[in-house]
């Protein structure tokens, strides 16, 4: 029995495309994987089957041992699974603290609580003010989320998240949309993560997947081609025809 | 003597009561590669929207290849030469991939070239559009557009979800399109590496006005140009 | 508002002041006034089910009707006295609603919407064919209400009627505020929003609507309790599916999640309704028409968002 | 055996009515995605300008009723352009409420002109006859019904499947501003299929007369009946909309000779009893 | 003085054409006798009810007693709503002559309910008797399954079968069926002599008769038999497939007398568009008893009552009784048969027939 994520012989396939074959992953206890590889190559489809928002046709998921394949989605996240969206979700009509808040009141099971005002959590709140500021979002506060510029939007998907406090980390495009000059906002913040937080990335920024990255897997048409190091990675000839490109010959 | 592909002048946009844009001037030649950058929610988005009439437009005029478009519907103003590359992609979900294509086809283009460009789409001709992968739907939100053979390619962060190689291809394309003379791209872009390699001139926006309007060449000599107004990391590999 | 909803107890002396008042304006349409506040209570419970948990329902008569045959059976064959009525009238609409919403909640949209009509037509044919002890059509009579806490007589003019209603709308107004301000508010409006969302914070989306259509249920039972108690009959038409339509409709022209504005939708509603139907009654319908349809267009937000409204007009000038 | 063959035939005839009357409704609430509860009212225009044509005229039948969907489009025109556009934007509860308060207009101009009793679209002598299926006898309005409903199947489903207009609508029903972004011409096609549903209600309101009479509240009565029908069938898919017609009306007919007192518990428990197996209709694809 | 007369009916919705009739025969009684009683003057407040709904029944009756203090409430279309006031008369004393509503139990409620219309038992035992006199020895009932339906199986049944006649088969179909050839082949199946149905009027009644014709039925020698439905503000949409349709009532607008000419003449010059029926017979002949209280009686409630009880009077309709015991009229049931009248080309309800002074046959049962 091994602490951490454990995906073993996962299989998917939607119609006749297999989309997940036969993906064995480790997570321990403050990994920082990424994942890589081609468009449609199924990256979104395994951070789905492990939320539990697709069910797998074969293999076995666990947590900590424990096998979490019979949780709901919103078990695996109390689990202490979380991801972010790769197309932003977000309240929309909600202001960005009440977003926070709302992350907040279900990791803490409170959620039914029905006499006290929600906003009467101090410590709760002091958590937010320290996350919104992490992200440079303290002006946004009180602004309703569809107000919000969409790179905006990102960053708060990613404090939304945090707040969760979560043991493992499904970052799902993390920085799309996010402009270069502030994506080291969600660099930084991935890095001040707590050492036993496992963090799978999924990205297509290599600059940030580089930067953050300590081991990195390429999935191409739902398999494992082949995972290990960044600089290996980086080496690899067939990670640069069919992911990589020419950009990244140097 | 051509008229410029696109011509602003005064523009004011916003949302509801939120004013977004504050009286932009821009004027964009044929078959020029154009980029614009800025930060986070400075209005580029809405620029372009603005442009191809998706967003209220306050005062100011719009003409393209000289004729007026101020008041126009969307669509009339695609037959007039305009194309736009969302940024949130928007795909018709419930459309298969080639009934995305066909929707927005011009009689001269044919669904091949989609193909052609983006193999991987082929794939999925008949999947529908809600089922693809991220990086699939911007294929297919670009290929939609380039079907539509519009004269001035507006591309909001087109890259955005795509895997390098794709980008590297792509980039070449937008590339290709505007070497005729004839088709003009205006890029989007956040990475400002990215845009400055495609474009010949960049224009910088912040808080909805244009800061900067110069010549790559010329901003490459002076990188704090740029910084001031998109902040730092820029350039740090 | 907001700014009022600050000032400690502003909103409790608010309403406290306007029950007063609609006390004294209207002597004569005490119970006119009465069958407001039933119907205000009855289109709250829509809005906690609907404006804040976002549980599309053309259906919520089924949890009223149930709480008024519960509420007039019991005081025909157990005891009259009003309180006891009313808890069972809650407790009927909420367990009706709790199993129902079991199998309802499992659905969205329009199929949700179908589905909810379809339990309130099932009640109201099961109360059709229970003929012998619902009365059938003729309606459910005998019922002859004690004095409230052995006090407080019925009477004639409806006064007693009237302080009880009101008393208990009070208290329920008060219980969905604090709830709507509340943990369990923000949450339910997360759901509204976007469930998908929800699921992926951990929140057990399912669980938590059955939780809001049973306490919306609940509060559908206690109003159903009251108009059987006040009325003393209960008919087939409380599972009526222009109850619920209608009640929809105020609720949407007073402004959907937020309780104020069921209050003014009813208000509202119920008002022109009595004036245009007794002035020109064959063509009522017109003004209703209207009303709604300037309602939409021009402020779609609802009633409640009439003073922005004007205020915004008032600057651009 | 005469039973199971009763059940079927009648219906089947019955499940045909419920689809004419219930298609345009397809067309605007499934396609368009606007909840338009004021179907009913298009169709009662349409029948109550047949009945008032054939009654006060004189005119035949036939040249009534498409006189009748003429007129009704005419209407659907100017009240799409005026009001229907502005609606599309609106949120569920939005167009419910002003689809409502057309509704409600509707019913009170006829109510006003027409009185509340009920407008007859008598049948031509013609049709008024029955068919002799041996064992029993089946109207033959009713078998016009279902000839007419297998066209307007047919066509529906190639006009929206097979052409570059079903296309483009079903497009600017997933994403209006885009649709217009990629240079379709919304505003044309919103219009044009509006008025075909409208157009469809009117026929489906004077054909299905014989067995739902046109009368000033003809539209919030039959408002349940219309939308079960999509409710069933799923949004977005005429053909799905027809089976679930069929399927209703076998079911509703077989409660009525099997169980006849329990027939609306029994209907509605089926309903309940699909829909929460298949809460997004027949063969229930994502939204 | 003036003494005030409530009137609670629908006047909006679906069911708008009763207040409106019921305000037409008053102004036609008004018209013919003016707006005094005794030395009273008469005044009528009109409050809409819209549908069955006792809640607003009930509040508009305290509203008009307690803030209008009428002295008679009059109308009254629904069981429920009038049920639902019943607390009230006894609580104000006072009367309440109902133009409509047809359950024989209202009356039991309250000692202040007078009633002008009919109840179900009065008009379907009738028609039970008759038909067997007719000949006709088997029938299948189908009614629409509700109050008033399971009242008017309940009456022909018990009186069929008292006769020695067979009843085949009760059908009750749910209030919501707009296909009704599932019922219709199920009867023709059983090859009665006739069917016995009871619809509420408006649609179920069209779909009903349309279905009963374009089956054959008639043509099979299956007789209809029926209470209600071929009522005149509907009659003329039914067409054709109303010919030959045989219903028990106590009015028919074709009722041969002068009074009844007369009657009709005046409402129709005072009001074109309307069409006569037992609802305007109803609030017609509600109308007169309420002159006849006022005069009697003033304000005082009681003595109204009592004024009221064994009144005679002729009506339009036939001779009319105040039954002391039911407080609902005693009257004329007639066979009637749907024709199409050579002079006018419309359809009438024919009598063929007259079974004289019939009370409430209901009352205890
Ligand atoms: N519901 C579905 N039905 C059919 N095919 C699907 C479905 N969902 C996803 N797919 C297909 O499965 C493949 C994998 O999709 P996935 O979203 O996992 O890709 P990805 O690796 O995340 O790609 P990207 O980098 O572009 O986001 C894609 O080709 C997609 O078209
Ligand atoms: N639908 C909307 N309603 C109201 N305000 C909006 C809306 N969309 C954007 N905004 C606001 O308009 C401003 C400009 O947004 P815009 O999307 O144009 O920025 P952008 O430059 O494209 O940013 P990004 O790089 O993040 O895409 C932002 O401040 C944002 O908050
Ligand atoms: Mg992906
Ligand atoms: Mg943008």
């Amino acid at each position: 029995m091994s602490a951490g994520l454990q995906v073993r012989g996962l299989q998917k396939s939607f119609g006749g495309i297999i989309v997940a074959d036969d993906i064995n992953v480790d997570l321990a206890p403050g990994a920082r994987v990424a994942l890589i590889g081609p468009n449609g190559a199924g990256k979104t489809t395994f951070s789905s089957l492990i939320t539990g928002k697709l069910t797998p046709n074969a293999g076995e998921i666990t947590l900590d041992g424990q096998d979490i394949r019979p949780l709901g989605e919103a078990d695996r996240v109390k689990a202490g699974i979380a991801k972010t969206f790769q197309i932003t979700t977000l309240f929309r009509d909600l202001t960005v603290r009440d977003n926070l808040r709302l992350a907040a009141q279900e990791r803490d099971g409170r959620a039914r609580a029905w006499f006290k005002r929600a906003d009467s959590w101090a410590e709760v709140e002091r958590e937010i003010d320290a996350q919104l500021a992490a992200f440079r979002l303290e002006a946004l506060g009180d602004k309703r989320v569809s107000d919000l510029a969409y790179g905006q939007q990102r960053l708060v998907e990613m404090a939304m998240t945090l707040m969760l406090k979560p043991r493992v980390l499904i970052l799902d495009e993390p920085a799309a949309g996010v402009p270069s000059s502030d994506s080291h906002l969600i660099t930084d913040a991935i890095e001040r993560l707590p050492d036993d937080l496992a963090v799978l990335i999924i990205e297509h920024d290599m600059k940030l997947v580089f930067r953050v990255a300590r081991s990195i897997i390429v999935l191409v048409n739902g398999r494992i081609l082949t995972q290990g190091a960044p600089n290996e990675i980086a080496a690899d000839e067939r990670v640069r025809d069919l992911y990589l490109g020419a950009r990244h010959h140097d | 003597m051509t008229e410029p592909v696109l011509n602003l002048k005064g523009v004011v946009a916003g949302y509801g009561d939120t004013t977004v844009l504050h009286g932009l001037d821009l004027t964009v030649a044929q078959g020029e590669r154009l980029a614009i950058i800025g930060r986070n929610g400075v209005g580029k988005t809405t620029l372009l929207a603005t442009v191809m009439g998706l967003t209220r437009l306050h005062s100011g005029t719009i003409c393209t290849n000289g004729q007026d478009v101020s008041g126009l519907a969307a669509h009339r103003r695609v037959s007039a030469g305009l194309g736009l590359v969302p940024q949130t992609r928007d795909i018709f979900p419930s459309l298969s991939v080639e009934e995305n294509l066909i929707a927005g086809l011009r009689e001269d283009a044919r669904l091949e070239e989609a193909y052609e460009l983006f193999p991987r789409l082929a794939d999925r001709r008949t999947n529908g559009g809600g089922q693809l992968s991220g990086g699939e739907q911007q294929m297919l939100a670009i290929a939609r557009t380039l079907l539509g053979r519009p004269s001035l390619l507006m591309l909001d962060e087109p890259l955005e979800g795509l895997a390098p190689v794709i980008c590297d291809m792509l980039m070449e394309t937008f590339e290709r399109i505007a070497a005729d003379g004839k088709h003009t791209v205006l890029l989007v872009e956040q990475h400002t590496e990215l845009a400055l390699e495609f474009a010949e001139r960049v224009v910088i926006l912040d808080a909805g006005e244009i800061v900067e309007d110069a010549n790559t060449e010329e901003l490459r000599r002076d990188p704090t140009r740029i910084e001031r107004h998109v902040g730092v990391g820029m350039g740090a590999t | 508002m907001t700014r009022l909803m600050r000032i400690p107890f502003a909103v409790e002396a608010l309403l406290i002041a306007l029950l007063v008042i609609a006390f004294f304006a209207f002597p004569y349409n005490l119970a006119f006034v009465t069958r407001i506040l039933i119907m205000v209570l009855f289109v709250l419970s829509i809005d906690l089910v609907l404006g804040f948990a976002g549980i599309a329902t053309l259906g919520q008569a089924a949890l009223y009707g149930t709480g008024a045959y519960a509420a007039g059976l019991f005081a025909v064959h157990v005891t009259a006295a009003p309180l006891p009525g009313l808890l069972i009238g809650m407790v009927a609409g909420a367990a009706l609603a709790f199993l129902s919403g079991l199998v309802l909640l499992r659905t969205k949209g329009l199929t949700l919407i179908m589905l909810t009509i379809a339990v309130a037509q099932i009640c109201q044919e099961v109360a059709n064919k229970a003929r012998d002890v619902t009365g059938g059509a003729d309606g459910l009579r005998g019922i002859r209400m004690e004095p409230v806490l052995g006090l407080f007589e019925f009477d004639f003019i409806g006064i007693t009627a009237y302080w009880y209603v009101a008393i208990v709308v009070f208290i329920v107004f008060l219980a969905l505020k604090r709830l709507a301000a509340a943990p369990l508010g923000l949450s339910l409006r997360g759901i509204h929003e976007s469930p998908e969302r929800m699921l992926a914070i951990g929140a057990p989306v399912y669980r938590r609507q059955v939780l809001a259509y049973t306490l919306g249920g609940g509060i559908a039972g206690i109003a159903g309790a009251l108009a059987a108690q006040v009325t003393q009959l209960v008919s087939l038409e409380v599972y009526s599916f222009t109850l619920s339509a209608e009640a929809l409709i105020m609720l949407i022209l007073g402004g959907t999640g937020r309780l104020w504005g069921a209050i003014v939708g009813v208000v509202l509603f119920m008002t022109v309704h009595h004036v245009a139907a007794s002035a020109d009654p064959y063509n009522w319908l017109f003004f209703i028409g209207f009303m709604v349809l300037g309602v939409v267009f021009f402020l779609p937000g609802g009633m409640i968002r009439l003073p922005q409204a004007l205020l915004r007009l008032g600057r651009q000038r | 055996m005469s039973l199971f063959l009763n059940i079927l035939i009648d219906g089947v005839a019955y499940g045909m009515i419920l689809f004419m009357i219930s298609v345009g409704l397809s067309v605007t609430m499934g396609l368009m995605r606007v909840i338009n509860l004021a179907h009913g009212g298009f169709a009662m225009v349409g029948g109550v300008v047949a009945h008032v044509l054939m009654s006060e005229a004189g005119i035949g039948y036939v040249p009534a009723a498409l006189l009748g969907i003429v007129a009704t489009v005419a209407l659907a025109w100017p009240l799409e352009r005026l009001i229907y556009r502005r609606i599309y934007g609106f949120g569920d509860l939005q167009q419910v409420l002003a689809t409502i308060g057309l509704t409600f207009l509707m019913i009170a101009t006829v109510n006003r002109l027409q009185g509340s009793s009920l407008l007859a679209l008598p049948l031509p002598t013609v049709l008024a006859q029955s068919v002799d299926l041996g064992f029993r006898t089946l109207p033959l309005h009713r078998v016009i019904v279902i000839g007419v409903g297998a066209v307007v199947i047919v066509g529906l489903w190639l006009l929206i499947e097979r052409t570059r207009f079903g296309i483009k609508l079903r497009a600017a029903v997933d994403n209006r501003a885009t649709a217009g972004a990629i240079g379709i011409n919304t505003g044309l096609i919103y219009t044009a299929t509006f008025c075909l549903g409208a157009g469809l209600a009117a026929l489906g309101g004077i054909l299905g007369a014989e067995m739902l009479p046109i009368e000033a509240y003809y539209p919030l009565r039959y408002m349940v009946l219309f939308l079960v029908v999509v409710a069933v069938g799923g949004m977005g898919s005429i053909g799905r909309s027809f089976l679930a017609a069929l399927g209703l009306g076998l079911i509703e007919t077989a409660s009525r000779y099997l169980v006849p007192e329990f027939g609306t518990i029994f209907y509605f428990a089926c309903i309940i009893l699909f829909l929460a197996l298949r809460p997004k209709g027949l063969w229930g694809r994502l939204a | 003085d003036t003494i005030k007369v409530g009137v609670v009916a629908p006047f909006s919705g679906p069911f708008a054409l009763y207040g409106k009739q019921f305000q037409e025969a008053i102004q036609v009684y008004q018209a013919e006798h003016g707006t005094t009683a005794g030395e009273h003057e008469i005044e009528f407040i009109y409050k809409d009810s819209g549908g069955p709904n006792p809640d607003q029944a009930r509040s508009l009756t305290q509203e008009l007693l307690i803030k209008d203090r009428v002295d008679y409430l009059a109308g009254y279309v629904f069981t429920p709503n009038a049920m639902a006031v019943a607390p009230l008369l006894d609580q104000s004393e006072t009367p309440l002559v109902i133009f409509n509503a047809a359950t024989s139990a209202i009356n039991a409620q309250s000692d202040y309910y007078l009633r002008t219309s009919y109840t179900l038992w009065q008009v379907s035992m009738p028609m039970a008797e008759w038909a067997y006199d007719q000949g006709i020895r088997s029938v299948v009932t189908a009614v629409s399954d509700y109050g008033p339906g399971i009242d008017a199986e309940n009456a022909f049944v018990a009186a069929f079968q008292e006769a020695g006649g067979e009843i085949k088969d009760s059908i009750r179909m749910p209030m919501s069926t707009t296909d009704f050839t599932p019922f219709i082949q199920s009867i023709r199946d059983q090859a009665p002599d006739a069917l016995f149905t009871f619809l509420p009027g408006g649609p179920p009644t069209f779909g009903f008769t349309k279905t009963y014709n374009e089956n054959g039925l008639r043509d099979e020698g299956i007789m209809f038999l029926g209470t209600a439905e071929t009522e005149e503000s509907n009659l003329q949409a039914f067409g054709d497939a109303a010919i030959g349709l045989t219903t028990a009532y106590h009015y028919s607008a074709d009722h041969d007398s002068d009074l009844n000419r007369a009657f009709i003449a005046k409402n129709t010059e005072m009001h074109p568009d309307s069409v006569t029926n037992w609802a305007t017979i109803g609030a017609y002949d509600g109308t007169h008893l309420i002159y006849e209280m006022v005069e009697a009686a003033g304000t005082d409630g009681p003595a109204a009552i009592e004024a009221a009880k064994g009144l005679e009077w002729e009506s339009p309709r036939g001779p009319l009784v105040m039954d002391p015991e039911t407080r609902t009229v005693v009257q004329n049931v007639y066979i009637r048969e749907v024709e199409r009248d050579e002079e006018s080309g419309l359809l009438v309800n024919r009598e063929k027939g007259v079974i004289a002074t019939v009370g409430d046959l209901g009352w205890g049962k």
